[in-house]
Parts: structure tokens; sequence; C-alpha cells
């Protein structure tokens, strides 16, 4: 397999970089890690993952749609979708690496999302495979071996040296682009903290969590199970699970008045939020009980339903950590299981 | 959609010369929702009236932009040809292009692009205007005077006279208030029960003046032309309507060992009493804290000598509730206590006295029959010392940092008095200056020191020292001559400050009406509205919003009457419509708009939702009375969840014009 | 103290003083609790916890809570009364229908702290003689106990219960923290540090609403934030100026009603020290209009809707501290 | 701090009606000049002013933004600049705070007598902001005028 010492990681980042735009997680001052622009000096950050997901790079928080330009009483239609650059997302996990795929499954599907599409044809995603996961981790729960995570290409690293596997054409490609600096290397030690990982993955406090009990199958009994009341009970109707979610898709188009014109744009929203969704006639759901139940019915039943049983969650974490009250969806899981 | 007017205005060449108008209107009619936009030489002229008035009908217009003077010239004139013509006043904007751009700038260029900005920021602005309509509130015909002092007097009998119906509360048993006890009046030294008296017998008399005496307010609601006031009537276990004031019971009253606050504790009364002779109402009332049948059950003396039976053990506080239209506030003043002037042995001397005490010395009805003794031994003084300023104009926290206004009079008049009736005792005033702005004030002055040969010593009084001969040692500087001083006086008279009554302090929360850091009532303009306060409806008497002496009084009272009267007059307010409202459903109830309301214009209602879970919920929301609401807009801003708004300058209404200034 | 806590629950549910009981529910792990409501006693012997991590302020929940049927037993610690007590002066909450008993504080622990250090896989924590042992699934690893302990606890104000029923545990006292050295070393900076140090940390922001949401002091119906009417209404922080003009505000909304829960910073995903913000307001407060202490009582006017005619002008801020 | 000559910047001044505006009307009665950057808004009391606005007229382009009111103890409304003075205080000193420079905004109290200090307020205050550049702290770079 192809390596690169790990000492050298700076070196290639460089190389990569003046060819394309490179992101990568770097540490935070806070301890937390966040997706940066590479610059000289960047760190590659050690920690498990960031505390915003991936998916900011092809679904960001804000994102223009078209302008609208006005003077006095004439509006002319400005599109503003210019040609994307290439870009290069580093050491992304497999668990968001499989949010793509499940984004792609929204935003890819008829009627394409151009704006999605475009971010998508320009970025390659480098994964990282997992050596350290955290008791919060469950991706294998959603068939994910974070020891061989998807995107265009992975790494693995053994501690020394990082290796790198090309999953599809344009990962062939990424790796060809700075194979100069690649050298082929002995992959033994790498299959030792391979299996260490594995045997820790099994051990995992969440590693049982089964989704037996969820699936388009399941509606009516999960729409009405009582349950839903006791757990939605402490919610905030905060965004934080829904922002830090790398599957989360749903969003809200707005108008903003520049003074100069009007810029449309898109933003994410939350089901969690009391106006999601909120329409002429009003609002389909009214209590955070409802709200509640939207987000998880979602991911665990409506998502499989229409997406051959894929589930709308790969297992992150993210909002087992980030929930202000921690409530999440392993005890939304544990509590509507069906024994 | 809209359709807007804009009609910019020459005024001659008072805009015209700096700023292009036919630029400005041009480019103000190619703003969103402008139909048509003009200029005119004079659009404040009959012709450019009609012309705006035949725009608006020709084209429907919904709104209209005047670019012309300031506002505050021409905004009512616009609003009544708008009205006029059926379009709602307050779909009127004025840009203002005259005072605030074309009289200020000198460049066409600059002046003509700001112009444009302002008209612009005005049609932001219209686009939002909403119809408003005046409401109008009903008046109660009838007015509630709170002191029955000779303020409260003079306020009741104007308004009486007036033809309108008028309550008085006083908190003691009887009307009259300080000036009852006052012995003579300056300048003119008549005596005070003479021309005080025949006013109290006419409010008695009067039908139209109903006085709850030994009464105090315990609650206001309301607004003006629509207090509704609670009035505590307290117990005198005496049926008022069955007493003669035969005054027989204060006579076989056992129990005769009562201070007398009427000759201000100089001698006592009985536990039932007759505050004085000339009374009003004329009722003996019942001390509960020295009546042995109230404290202890035994004696009923009272009761068995009434031949009426107005005497009732059993009475109870009793609470009335009426409503009225006009509230005028005669609360008074008191002299504040010397306690902390051990400096003039007050408390330790019983011949160190307050001048009114000495009144009541001095009064035919006080304790001495009107001969001057000292309380001590009842012997004639020979030597009277009256420090001025005792507590007045005191930078210290033992005093009053204003000037007592009085003192300085009613000194030279009891010198003058005592100097006139005796004549052999001399009489020394030693004061910081002598203040004597009024009408034949500064000649009593001169007559009591030319005349009567009162010695006035510029200078204070540093310490008073009671000897064991019964003399009183003054220690004083004179600062003329700069000389240390030692008086043996027989008698020492404290001009001591006054302050406002203490029940004002309360009574100003109940009424939502603003007082100064001394507790003196605050009028609504120091200058131009002396006898209103802040709160519509509200309006002030007599020293409670100010030192006064008994003239000034009499004529604010009378002042305070009419503008009562001019109130009760009308059958209904017309209210300013640009006031706050609340958003309901917005609202959250947790009063912060309540406590910046000056006014008292916000209340709370518990009302039942239909809330957005579709359950039923009663919540706690502000209420805006628009009648009493002046539309300050403190509430607003007050309010976190922006559920107050302000009529005609409402939240997205002042953005708009940001947005159109800032672009 | 949990056992005394639960034993004293099941009384009160028992003898019919309350209905129910708002508390902390145990989770997956040892440090993620839920605030929630129980019933009756079998769900507190279950589920009811209260230990290091309990550091969620449950007041809040009262505002709709103390409108239900029935008597609700609340167990608060003190920073918790004190937000309990602004909610009485804002009619928020029906005192009738609370029954507090007041419970100690913190320091309690943040897991997030531990997780800072890098540390993963944490199965479980025991507190020795000040050094935290922590278990997790690489092995034990060790931190001392006040590197982990939650931000609002490291800057305790009070120790006291401004409200209660009953008590649990001895009563404290106000501290004498030093909770506005930060505030202080931000306001010795220049201008150009303090423009960069919050442009740094409110660019993490994601816009939540978190902080808000978790906020005793945000009990508005809807903030103007979410309503379309409002003319600010914002979904999501799409410049730089709506992250700035987003915390501004809701600062400036709190301001005189704070009283320094610190839950905001505590929920923060993105460890933005908001409670930076509304602390620069309390001191300002303090230093300007007089010592005020939001919820130390329910009858005080707050600083914003009351003034005094010698009030200082805005001036001030020129003449103080560094341009 | 570079001066840029040609930067004119937009100043948004809200003037309570009862002393301020009048004031500013009489610095155009007696003829009194300031610079046409400043733009007046109408408000009933000084205390309408929320601090949104404030924020509002800086994301859409303002470099500087100047409150007045009636002189404290003259309010028309008797105590609505006592609020005003607290609040607006409180929220200098946080944007102060959070590193806007100082001299963007300020409070100044004009009665309607005071027209030639509300000229004069307004020309040194148009000064302090030409010197300060265009808003770049406080802007949405959305609004930057193209």
């Amino acid at each position: 397999m192809l390596k690169i010492a790990k000492n050298r990681l700076n070196e290639l980042f460089a190389a990569i970089a003046e060819k394309q735009t490179l992101y990568i997680p770097v540490d935070r001052e806070d301890g937390a890690a966040e997706y940066r622009k590479w610059e000289n000096g960047c760190e590659m950050s050690g920690a498990l993952n960031t505390v915003r997901s991936a998916k900011d790079f092809f679904f960001p928080q804000t994102e223009n749609l078209v302008d609208f330009k006005m003077e006095g009483k004439n509006i002319e239609v400005i599109d503003i979708r210019k040609e994307s650059e290439d870009f290069v997302i580093f050491g992304v996990k497999a668990c968001d690496a499989r949010s793509f795929t499940i984004l792609d499954k929204v935003f890819l599907v008829d009627p394409v999302d151009s704006y999605y599409k475009t971010r998508r044809d320009h970025g390659t995603v480098v994964t990282m495979a997992c050596t350290r996961p955290s008791e919060t981790c469950f991706c294998g729960v959603f068939g994910i071996d974070a020891t061989a995570p998807e995107g265009d290409a992975a790494c693995f690293s053994d501690g020394e040296n990082i290796f790198f596997k090309a999953n599809t054409e344009k990962g062939q490609a990424f790796i060809d682009s700075i194979s100069s600096m690649l050298e082929e290397g002995d992959t033994a030690k790498l299959d030792e903290v391979q299996a260490k990982t594995k045997s820790i993955l099994e051990k995992l406090p969440l590693a049982n969590l089964s989704t037996d009990s969820f699936g388009g199958a399941r509606l009516k009994e999960h729409f009405n199970s009582d349950k839903w009341g006791e757990l939605s009970e402490a919610c905030l109707g905060c965004g934080t699970c829904t922002f830090v979610c790398p599957t989360c898709q749903c969003y809200d188009i707005k108008d903003f008045n520049t003074g100069h014109g009007i810029k449309r744009f898109r933003c994410w929203d939350s089901c969690m939020y009391s106006d999601f969704t909120k329409m002429a006639h009003g609002n389909p759901r009214l209590t955070q009980l409802e709200r509640f139940r939207q987000r998880f019915m979602h991911k665990l039943v409506y998502f499989p339903a229409n997406n051959e049983g894929e589930f709308g969650c790969v297992g992150c974490g993210r909002c087992l950590s980030k929930c202000p009250i921690s409530m999440n969806i392993v005890k939304v899981m544990k509590a509507l299981e069906v024994k | 959609m809209q359709r807007i007017g804009v009609f910019v205005c020459h005024c001659g060449t008072n805009i015209a010369a700096t700023v292009d108008v036919k630029a400005v209107a041009e480019a103000l009619g190619h703003e969103p929702g402008v139909v048509i936009s003009q200029d005119y030489q004079y659009m404040c002229s009959e012709s450019g009236q009609n012309l705006v008035k035949d725009a608006i009908k020709e084209h429907n217009l919904t709104g209209i932009v005047i670019c012309s003077c300031s506002p505050r010239m021409h905004e009512n004139t616009f609003r009544k040809a708008a009205a006029s013509v059926g379009l709602n006043p307050y779909l009127v904007e004025i840009a203002n292009i005259r005072e605030q751009c074309s009289w200020i700038h000198k460049e066409i260029a600059t002046a003509t692009e700001k112009a444009i900005i302002l008209g612009k920021a005005a049609v932001a602005k219209v686009h939002l205007n909403a119809p408003l309509t005046a409401g109008e509130s009903p008046v109660v015909k009838r007015a509630l005077v709170i002191g029955g002092g000779i303020a409260g007097i003079q306020t009741a009998l104007d308004i009486a006279e007036a033809g309108f119906d008028v309550d008085i509360v006083e908190k003691e048993p009887t009307i009259g208030g300080k000036m009852a006890q006052i012995d003579k009046t300056f300048p003119t030294l008549d005596c005070a029960a003479c021309i005080l008296t025949p006013k109290m017998v006419e409010c008695s008399q009067n039908e139209k003046i109903h006085i709850h005496s030994f009464s105090e307010v315990s609650d206001v609601k309301g607004f003006v032309g629509n207090f509704t006031v609670t009035i505590k009537k307290k117990a005198r276990f005496v049926d008022e309507t069955k007493c003669t004031g035969c005054g027989l019971c204060t006579e076989k009253c056992p129990m005769k060992k009562v201070p007398n606050e009427f000759n201000m504790g100089l001698d006592n009364r009985t536990a039932i009493y007759i505050p004085f002779a000339q009374a009003v109402p004329k009722v003996a009332t019942i001390d509960p804290n020295h009546c042995m049948m109230l404290k202890t059950g035994k004696c009923g003396v009272c009761s068995k000598v009434c031949s009426v039976g107005a005497i009732d053990y059993k009475q109870q506080d009793q609470f009335i509730e009426e409503k009225y239209g006009a509230i005028v506030v005669a609360t008074g003043f008191n002299p504040i206590k010397l306690d902390k002037y051990d400096e003039f042995a007050y408390n330790q001397c019983a011949d160190v006295v307050t001048s009114l005490e000495l009144e009541r010395l001095m009064n035919a009805a006080g304790p001495n029959g009107g001969t001057l003794l000292r309380p001590s031994d009842k012997t004639h003084p020979h030597k009277i010392v009256f420090v001025q300023c005792v507590g007045s104009r005191c930078d210290d926290s033992k005093g009053k940092p204003y000037c007592s206004k009085i003192c300085c009079m009613y000194t030279a008049k009891h010198a003058m008095l005592i100097r006139e009736k005796y004549p052999d005792t001399e009489v020394y005033v030693f004061y910081i200056d002598v203040r004597t702005p009024g009408k034949n004030f500064d000649e009593f002055y001169r007559r009591a020191v030319e005349q009567y040969n009162v010695h006035y010593i510029k200078g204070m009084v540093g310490k008073v020292t009671p000897k064991s001969d019964g003399k009183i040692d003054v220690q004083a500087s004179d600062l003329l001559s700069n000389e240390q001083l030692h008086i043996d006086a027989d008698l020492v008279v404290l001009a001591a400050a006054i302050e406002p009554d203490k029940t004002a302090r309360p009574l100003a929360t109940m009424l939502t009406t603003q007082m100064d850091t001394n507790d003196f009532f605050t009028e609504a303009h120091p200058k131009l509205r002396p006898v209103e306060s802040a709160t519509a409806g509200i309006f002030l008497s007599g020293a409670c919003q100010g030192p006064k002496d008994i003239p000034e009084t009499v004529a604010q009272g009378s002042a305070a009457a009419a503008k009562a009267i001019g109130l009760l007059c009308k059958n209904s307010i017309t209210c300013n419509p640009c006031v706050a409202h609340s958003d309901e459903l917005m609202c959250n109830g947790c009063s912060s708009c309540e406590k910046v309301c000056p006014y008292g214009a916000i209340t709370y209602i518990d009302k039942e939702f239909r809330m957005p879970d579709r359950t039923t919920a009663i919540r706690r929301v502000a209420s805006v009375n628009p009648a009493v609401c002046q539309g300050c807009g403190a509430c607003t801003v007050a309010c976190p969840s922006g559920a107050m708004d302000l009529n005609g300058f409402s939240n997205s209404q002042i953005m708009a014009e940001v947005d159109a200034i800032c672009k | 103290m949990q056992e005394a806590m639960i034993k004293r629950a099941k009384e009160l549910l028992a003898d019919g003083t309350v209905n129910r009981v708002i508390g902390w529910k145990k989770g997956e792990f040892f440090y993620d609790i839920t605030p929630a409501v129980f019933e009756t006693a079998e769900e507190i012997d279950a589920d009811f916890v209260f230990d290091d991590f309990t550091s969620a302020n449950v007041s809040k929940y009262l505002v709709k809570e103390s409108k239900k049927e029935g008597k609700i037993l609340a167990f608060l610690k003190p920073c918790d009364t004190y937000s309990f007590n602004q909610l009485i002066k804002e009619h928020r909450v029906v005192r009738e229908n609370v029954y507090i008993i007041g419970v100690p504080g913190g320091p309690k622990l943040d897991i997030e702290k531990i997780k800072a250090k890098g540390i993963t896989g944490v199965l479980g924590v025991k507190n020795e003689n000040f050094t935290l042992k922590i278990d997790t699934l690489y092995g034990e690893e060790t931190m001392p106990f006040y590197e982990a302990i939650c931000g609002k606890c490291a800057d305790c104000k009070s120790k006291k219960h401004v409200i209660y029923d009953e008590l649990i545990g001895e009563d404290g006292d106000v501290l004498d923290s030093n909770r506005f050295d930060m505030v202080e070393k931000l306001e010795n900076m220049t201008a150009q540090e303090r423009f960069e140090f919050w442009r740094e940390q409110l660019s993490k922001c994601i816009r939540c609403n978190a902080c808000r949401n978790v906020c005793p002091a945000c009990t508005c119906e809807k903030c103007v934030f979410d309503n379309p009417n409002s003319g600010v209404e914002n979904k999501a922080a799409s410049d730089s100026f709506e992250e700035n003009m987003f915390h501004i505000i809701r600062a400036f909304h709190v301001a005189g009603r704070c009283t320094d829960c610190g839950e905001c910073s505590r929920v923060c995903p993105q460890n933005i020290p908001l409670h930076l913000l509304n602390r620069k307001f309390i001191k300002d407060i303090n230093a300007l209009y007089g010592e005020y202490q939001a919820g130390a009582d329910t009858t005080s006017r707050a600083p914003l809707n009351t003034y005094d005619t010698e009030d200082c002008e805005p001036s001030i801020v020129h003449e103080r501290g560094v341009e | 701090m570079q001066v840029n000559n040609n930067f004119e910047p937009v100043i948004v001044a809200f003037c309570c009606n009862w002393c301020s505006y009048a004031g500013a009307d009489l610095s155009g009665t007696n003829r009194l000049n300031y610079p046409t950057n400043v733009k007046i808004i109408r408000v009933p009391c000084s205390c309408r002013v929320n601090p949104m606005f404030i924020l509002r007229a800086f994301q859409k382009g303002a470099d500087g933004v100047i409150i007045c009111g009636c002189h404290p103890g003259d309010c028309h409304y008797t105590s609505g600049n006592y609020f005003t003075r607290r609040r607006i205080t409180l929220l200098y000193s946080m944007l102060d705070f959070l590193g806007i420079e100082r001299n963007r905004t300020r409070l100044e109290w004009v009665s309607a007598a005071e027209g030639a200090k509300f000229a004069a307020t307004m020309q040194q205050f148009t000064e302090d902001v030409r010197k300060l550049g265009p808003n770049r702290r406080l802007e949405d770079l959305r609004c930057r005028k193209q």
C-alpha cells in the first residue's frame, strides 16, 4: 500500500494545497476541532471528530441562491452561481463519509439540487480510519466500518505512517496527483492497529444497539407510541442536534434586503424549531412533542421507507455529546425498542 | 398595492434655491409604490393644498409624502387637508427638506441628494403607516380633592362653584389643615381663623361638596376622566349622621390627659374629642389609643351622656368606592421633626419651641388663652430669640436642601406681634438672609425692623443651652460685626423647615405621579404647566408641590380647580392615537413595560387564549389604556419580546427609515 | 444526598403535598443526565439521580410546569433559586404551585472539560482526593478535579438559596467570587484585541439557539429573532454582523434580568463564552448604578426599569478603560 | 488611523420630537451649517430608540449613529430620557466591549433652543466618524455598496 511518513504530512498538505483548496480538521484553543482551510503551520487535529460535521462543505449553513437587483420600480434577476473551485477535504471520518451518501439521496435525486451537485462534483473526500472511537460512537449499528471508511480515498494510520487507498476514480486521481510523495509500505503494523481498533469497536457501550425495531414498516406503531411525551418533555427546542448532525438536511429559503437589492438565500432549518415548515395556513406540528417526534421518525422510519432501508443516522455521536439536556437518538431508539 | 403621492414644495426659494426640487420629485417618482410625484411653489397655500387633495382623489392615493418644511410647522395642515378628502390623516408623512436640508446646506448637488434620501425615507415609512383613529373616553363629572387644608378647600369650593360634585378626603377628623392652627397671617395680620372658618363652613354647606373626614385614599385605579378610588373611612366610633357636636361627651370623658395635637401637644384633650370649636364636620371622634372603653371595655361614659346615641364602640373601618373624572392632590406639609437638632436643645428644654407651637401659644384658642407664656413655668418671656432656617437650606442629611420660603415672613410676623402686644419684650432674629419677595412683604419686614425695633442679626445660632435659673443661653455669632454673642433668652423659637406630608409618597405611587427627591410632587412643566402632574387628570394644589404661603396656595388651589373644571366640562376626551399597543400573543406578562411607563397607562389582565399547541390557557398580558398613554415609547424598548409597539412610530416604520437612509 | 432527596420526594408524593417531582434522570452513560418530571415513587427509584453531573438548571421548566394541575416539587441548587426568584418577579411562574427543596450546588463536573483533555471513551469517573480517576476504553486516566468542573461552578457567585420551602443540607453564603476577572481582562485589552477576541468566538456560532432556549431569562412567548414581524428575524447568521447582532441583543434583553446562572455557556456546543457578555452588563450595572443581583429578591426594580436623575452619561464609556 | 479624504460617512441621527428635533429645526432657521452626511429620524422621545435600530443602521451601511434627546430633567414625558441614558450607556459600553470604535456612537442632549449646539455636535460627530473611516467592524458585507 502507498504510504507517507506521518512527519511528512505537512509537506503533503502543502503539495495538495498548491493545486486546490485543502480543508483539514484542526484543534481550536477550546479543545474542540473544526475544519479549516489549510495554511502553512496548520496541524491536523487528533480529535475523534469535529463539532460541526463535514456536511458544511457540500451543504453550507447559509448559501446564496439568487440575487435581485432593484432600482426604483425595476427588478432584475441575477444568477450568482459560479463555477466552483476544486477542493479536498482531508481527514473525514467514516461516519461523516457515509453522511454524504445519505445527503446525495436527498439532493442528487430528481430534481437535482445544482448548488449541492456543483460542490459534490468539485470536492474530493479523503477519509481517515478511526483508531480511538469514543463511548458515544455507534456507527457500526448502521453498518459502517470505522476502520474502513468510504470517501473518494481512504487513509489509515499505523501511528507512524499514513496509508492511502482509492475508493473511487476521483480518489485514484487524487492519489495519483500526490504519488510522487508516496512510497510503497509494509502494512503489518497497520493490520495490528486495525485489529485492535476493531476489538474496541466491538466493546463499545452502544455496539449492541439494534435497528431491528425501526424502518419504514414501523410507522404507525412508533408514530402513536406513548413514549414521545416523556422523551420530548425536557427538549428545549433548540437546533443543536440538527446543526451538528451530519445527515440533517432541512433548509429554509429567505430573502434578505441589502438596501440595493435582495439576496435570496437558503439556510439550515431545524424541525425542532417552532416555526419549522410554517405555511400560510399555519404550522403542521404545533407542539414540541410533534416536532421532536418528527426528527426521530424521519431518521428512523420515514427516511428508510423512502430509501431502501437506509437510516438517516450514521452514529457519529455528536448529538449525544452536544444536546444541552442529553436527549438523543440512542435514548429514543432504546425507549421505542420493540421487544 | 400602495398608491403613494409625493409632493415637493419649493417654499418660494427657501427650498428651491438650494435643492433641485424637480430632481427630487423626479427621483421619488421612481420609488416603489409612488404613483404621482409633483412639485409646487407653496404646498401649504390654499392652491397647494388643493393640488394635494385633487391628487388624492384622482389617483385614489393610499398615502402621501410632503417634502417641505418641518412637520412641527405644517404636519397638521396637511393632515387636515388629507382628512378633508377622505384620506386618513395619519397616512401623511413629512420629509423635512427645509430646516434640515435647504437652510443648512449650500451646495445644490449635495443638498438635492440629501433631500432625495429624506424623501425616500418618508416614502419607506408611509408604506407602513396605518390609518389611525383618535379614540374617545368619557369623563365622570365628579372630582376628588385629597387633603382638606386651605388648598383643598379652595379647590373644592371653586369646582363646586362651577357646578360639579367634589369630594374632599381629609385624614384628620376635621378639615382646615395647618391654616386652622395659625394665629395671624402675614402681611396683613388678620386672624387666620376669621378668614378660614367661613370657607370651612361654606364647604360643609355646599351641597356639591362631600367631606370625608378622618378618611384616607387607599387605592386608585383608572385614568383621566375615569378614576376609581377606594376611600378608607377610619372608624371614629361616633356615628357622624347622629352626632350634633354638642360636646357634652368631651366634657364628661374621664380620660383627660391626652396630648392635644391641635395645640401641638402644649395642652391636653380628652379621649373623645372635637379638635377645635369650629371643626368641620363638627363631630366627635374617639381616640382608640386612649379610650378606656375601647382598651379595657370599662367606662362607656360618653355613650351614657350622648342624648342622640351617636357613640358606637363597634364601628369598623369602612371602605367606599367612588368614580372621579379628575383628582386634585392637596396633601400639604408639616414642619420637620427637630430630634436631630441637639444643638438647639429642642428635646431638652420646654421653652425651645417651633414656630407653629408659638402660633398656638399666642392664639386665643390656644393653651394659654392667647397670653404668651413660657411652656415651662407659665411666665412672660422677656427676651425671645428666633432662629431661622432650622433644617432649611441645609447641605447635610439632617435637613432639607431647599428654602422653606415662608419662615422669614412668619418670623417677622411673630416678632412684630410680640413687640406690639408685649413692648417690654426684646426680640432677636438670627438669619442667614431675609427673603421677602412678595407683595408688601419687604415693607412688612422693614416695619418689623424699623418700627418695632426687632433685632435682626445676620448669623447662625451655634448652641442653645438651658441654664439652671430657667434662662436659656443662646450662643451665636454676628457675622456683620464679627462678634460672638451670648443671649440669656426666656424663649427660643425655631423656624423648622417644612416638608411634604408623609402620606404623599404612597399616594404618588397609587396615582402614578412623579415626585422629586424631597417628596414634593413634580409638576408637568415647571413653568407652563405648574398645577398639573405629568399624569393626565391629576392636578396639584398647594404645598404638596413645593413650599408656599397662603396666598400662593389659594392661587394654586384655584388654578388647579380651573384645570380640573376644564377637564370635567368635557363629555369625553379625545386621545392621541399615536399610542403604544401590545400584541397579546407575543406578550409574556413580565411587567417591564409597566415599570417604565411614566403615566401608569399599562395594566395587566388575565386573559384566556387559544395557544399554538391547541390548548387553552389563561395568560397575563399587558394592556395599554389609549386614553392615558402619551406615546413616548419607553415601553417598546423595555419589552424584550417586541410585543409592545407604538402607533405612528412602529419598529418597522423606524427600521424602514433607517434602511432608506443607509442604503 | 441523592438518597435523602429521593426519600423526601417520595414522602411528599405520598402525603399529597405534591403530585410531581422535577429533577434529573439517569442517562446512557454516567454523565448524560436529562431534566425530568417524575410522577411516581417507582419512577423516582428507577431513574432519579443527583450527582456531580446534575448541573442543569431546572427552574425554566417550571414556567410551564407550575401552570399545570397540582403542585410540583422542584429541587433547586443555589444558582437555580436565583433564576426561579427572577421568574417569580416577572410573573412567569406560579409560586404557589411549586414546592421548593433547596439542595447543595456544585462544583459540578463537565464531561466536555474531560474530553477536551483528549480523554476519550470514558466509562466512569471517581473523585479521589480531588483527583479524578477516569475509567476509559483505553485504560485509566487521571486529571485534577478542579480542571474538570463546570465553568459556571468555577465562578460560583453564591451558595445561598434565596428561595425555598425546605432545605436538604446546609445553606451557604453569597461568595466573593472573582467572576468578573475575565471581563476585566478583556476591558484592559485594546479595542482591536477585543474585536479580534469576539470575532473568533462569535464566528463559531451556529445559531442553534441553545443559549437562548436554555436561558431562564429568555421566556418570551416568541423571540424577536423568531418573529417575522419583528424586522430582525433570522434563522442563521448569514454574516458576521448577524452573529454580533444576535448576541448583543440577546444580552441586552436579559441585562438586569440575567442572574448569571451560566447555562448559556454550559450548553453552547461551540464553547463560546457567552456568559462574558452577560457579565459585562452585570459588571457595568454594578459599577454605574449600584450593586444589583437579579433574582436575589422578587420585588426590587430591575436596573433598566428604573433610573436615577444623577446617573452617569454614556460618555463614561470614553472615559475609562482602553481604546 | 488612515484618513480617507474621499470618504463620506453615512450618519443617522435619532432626534426626539420635542427638544432635539426642534433644536435641529432651529439650527436650520438660523442657517447654521452642518454636514449633509447627517440624516435625521424623528422619534417621539429618545427612549423610543431601540438598540436594534442602532445595530440595524450599522448593518445597512451607517458609519455613525447619534441619539439626541431632551436634557435630563426636561423630558416631555418626564422620565423617558433617563431610561435612554441607562440603556444607551450600557449598549455603548457593550459595543465598546466587542471592540467597536467608541466614536461611532454618541448620545447628546440638545434642547429646542440649542440650534447652535445641534449644528456643532453634528459637525464634530461627522468629523470624528470621518476620521474613523468606514464602518467595518459592525457592517453586513452583503449591504456594502458596490
